[in-house]
């Protein structure tokens, strides 16, 4: 199954959780300072570990950098 | 003798909130947090970067500072939003400094989308803290929809221009009854106590400090600039005359030359 | 870290000299010598009034200022000269604050006369510090005739109008290696900064706090302001620019909209 | 012997001195702060006693004041 | 040699636009419509008072002016709308000066209930040239909705302050290919001078020309003014600089003074 | 209607003098002149050069211009006053445009030897046009000693910064009953009208019009906004506001949202 | 029948027009520069004869003046 | 005999005058627009025929250029 994951095209098995990704993306996925969103929509940290992703996602998978 | 600025119920006891963008390293920004003595500063979200060393989440935790996140690079009201809770879920902040811009070479927000943004995540729970431009009208509009504060433009980001227009932002204090943060423009020292001047209740500050030659002692000194221009605008300056207004009588001045008039020189 | 003002060998940790002049009572006085941190202040001589009460060379001293005699009220350069020495008799000081003006409406400085009295005055071994307009060329040339610094207005005594001319100063300050101090026209915090960011070494202030509605207030208010100049002036302002210049990068701005380019969508 | 000080005129005995006129106008001509010029010359402190006045003599007797 | 600002296809020959407020009478303004040579005219709709005696479309009409309508007074898009749709049917005309004020103490536009009517108005068939204020991201919202101008205040209306912020303008020039139309805060000549300059394609002007003194003269004045400005723009003016550049050359200058370097004098 | 400026019993019917210096060729001199509707031009005396064709003289004379010769580039009052007076040998006239300059990259006057070569040039029989800084005593001063007219500058010489101290100007101008020509600093058409409006009874102009991308179109605008300056100055322009001012009533205002206040509705 | 015409109650006959209403404002109605409005909607000029008013209705009739 | 003409040096004969070293400078010293001194004193153009040089004389001759 593909997803996009902050621009990228990625495989993922079925049945991926958005915390699969996240901890692809991120080591440290419970680090303050992360926020991810599917298909533009906020999904919160409570619910990465069963929020499964469905082919085509759009995943952005956020944190704090330098800003304003 | 406190005098703190409060948004949104909170107390903050400096008025300078301080923008991390333009620092060159993250112990720079640490320096310059502590040079400015301020309790808020920004930050943005971008993609993770698996390669980043070092969290600048970390740092403002260190520094004991709460956090401001920003929605910069948003052209949309919905984009805007979007990022906002996206930031809400990051930080654990209702608090959120909107910007919308209409361009990416001036920056300068669009009103219509900010105005939309505002009232949508005002509806949302969000305090909001709108990065406007100078228009007194969309301030009052920002006001009506339930922002927390207004923060105008002196110029635009990073130009370091000042506050070009100091009438709009003198209107706009005539109008706006809720905090006003001068929000870009700042280049220098003058240029925050002027604000402070105009009545503005704080001022916020990113690439004149960050792009500094020495951003820790500019830090300094626009901490200093805006207690300076906020006790400045307390004291009730003096009024600007044309003429001059003598700060030495002339009361008792010598007369060096002519001889007292109507005294016969030499009579006795 | 000490930064002193060095005129004519003299060290000044602060680089705000006040003015005497418009204080409502020798206690304000006082408070704001205390507030400003000043050390050095300027006063004038006038005839002697039998039912005066209170000394301010009293209050002065005990405030352990240094005294900075003026010539306020002279027209010509023999009453300046005459008035110097007196000055120099009465308060057994070398430095006299030099003020020779044209004009009791605008009290500015006539340039011929006032650099005739300087080179009399340096001559017979003044201090002099030259109340001065403007103009670069007047300043080099009181600098020629061995002032110890030059002086001049930002706008006329009183007016509060501020710098009326920034690019004078700027240019004044490339051509003077003098001490410059700022004499004239401040009427508030951000006046008395920019004085400091031109280049200013020092600034001198009356009116600006002894008339404004707090004057204790203001004059804490100018003295931060000075520093938070000069710091700001050592710290390298970044550059004007027309534009914008982000503070926040567009690196890793997520795309809340589009899928990505060249992906056929749900092809997986 | 008439002599104008500071504006005024005044009668004075011939032979008063500098230090007689000052008297007058300030009673504590000691006072730090305090200067005097005949005829627009100045008069150092230490010269006040012998300083004789003549007929016509134009006397400033200056004190410290507010000035900018 | 003509050089005629072409609004949605019209020719006027004269960049200067005529406001009719604030003339103290009828043949002030027809004597001031004759020396200020303008070809296209504002006027309002108010309730019919039947009391009133002269006609002021009637002195238009006889002057051979066009008609530019406004919708002065309203601030909601709806009112504005309504209010153009009457003044086509009162005037003939599809033109309208589109104006959505915030405040009747700034009369500043409010921006989104103004960018709402423009595009209602676009939609029905109107040539729409709005008074907005100086935001150059809202004048590209208004061309990009399809109005036939844009029509940026220098400050608000009837104020005299000229230009407060000429960068405005110029960032607005940079975006905007429409006609920009300076309309409001014009005060005298200079100001109307300094806006063609700046890259405007004409004025409107009521106030600083009826409330001025002589508004017959002043009708003169910002005719040759915006002439001279427009001109101007098109020669191509100097740079700015700092320092002096000499308008007579050095080269050939006499020496009074030394005999000639190496010259052993009198060796002849 | 004739308004001519009149300098020691000459009349111009032309205020704006023009400057010779910067032209790139005789020709283009003399199309600027005939743009310029001037009647009287400066020139300078430099040392004879055998190769060089045309002579300026000729083309000023074809032109039926006066004559206003200069003493560019001298820096004491003995260089000036003997550079008046081959000057005056040279061109049979008495006028002469006296330059004392204090420095060559700014080309500031230098005051006290202007003053000095201007008493001088006086009781040798000039008509004396002293080119001065904007200081209002030293104007005066120069009034005092019998010069026909003072010309203060804007900005520095060839600087295109316009006119950076209009205060200074307002003073000049309630103490000098001389004639004031603006001599320096115009850059675009805009300062020229904005001397006029301020008092100025003329100005001179040189680098603006002949260093432009078209001298000639420039020389057209500046004299266009001479005359657009002074006579708005006549007209009496509108006074300056914080606030708008309506130009358009709001009496009679239409009313389309709500029935009238106090009607029953439908009651009949 | 009650009907507002510039903000003022105004009595009139049923089936009065807004040629009517006009005439009683404006005794030259022909005159351009002239417009009309009944509940905020415009009536054109040349409807004026023929559109009725109805009870309670809100009739601006508005001309030119001086603006701008 | 040597004089410093515009800056240069120049030999001329015993007895030469002003109008020896103009003509020499400018073919057409009859031109108006034209002055000249030596020694810093303007010579009057009507003396140039009879004013003779003296040895080391400074002559400066000038003629109108642009400027101002």
């Amino acid at each position: 199954m593909i997803v996009h994951v902050n621009g990228a095209t990625q495989e993922i098995d079925d049945g991926a959780t958005v915390a699969t990704v996240v901890q692809t993306m991120n080591p440290t996925p419970a680090a303050r300072g992360v926020a991810v969103a599917v298909d533009a929509e906020v999904v919160p940290r409570g619910q990465w570990e069963r929020r499964e992703l469905h082919d085509g996602a759009r995943v952005e998978i956020l944190t704090a950098v330098q800003g304003g | 003798m406190s005098d703190p600025l409060v948004i949104a119920g909170r107390k903050l006891e400096s008025r300078l909130i301080l923008g991390t963008g333009g620092f060159a390293s993250l112990d720079a920004l640490a320096q310059a947090i502590e040079a400015s003595a301020t309790e808020l500063v920004t930050l943005a979200l971008r993609r993770v970067d698996p390669t980043q060393r070092g969290s600048i989440v970390d740092v403002l935790d260190r520094a004991g500072v709460a956090l401001l996140p920003n929605t910069a690079g948003c052209y949309t009201a919905r984009d805007a939003v979007t990022t906002a809770r996206l930031a809400r879920e990051a930080f654990e902040t209702d608090w959120i400094k909107l910007e919308v811009i209409g361009d990416d070479r001036t920056l300068l927000p669009d009103g219509p989308e900010l105005l939309r943004a505002a009232e949508e995540l005002v509806a949302d729970g969000f305090v909001v803290l709108p990065y406007t431009n100078d228009d007194p009208i969309l301030a009052v509009r920002l006001q009506d929809v339930g922002c927390a504060a207004v923060m105008p433009l002196g110029s635009p980001i990073g130009s370091g221009m000042g506050i070009r227009n100091p009438y709009n932002l003198r209107i706009m204090r005539e109008r706006v009854e809720l905090p006003l943060i001068l929000d870009a423009g700042v280049g220098t020292a003058s240029d925050a106590a002027l604000a402070m001047e105009l009545g503005c209740d704080g001022v916020l500050c990113a690439s004149a400090i960050s792009r500094a030659q020495d951003p820790t002692a500019m830090a300094g000194a626009i901490r200093a600039a805006v207690q300076a221009g906020r006790t400045a605008h307390l004291a009730g300056r003096i009024p600007r005359r044309l003429h001059a207004e003598a700060s030495t009588t002339d009361a008792g001045l010598p007369d060096f030359d002519a001889p007292p008039a109507g005294t016969p020189h030499g009579a006795g």
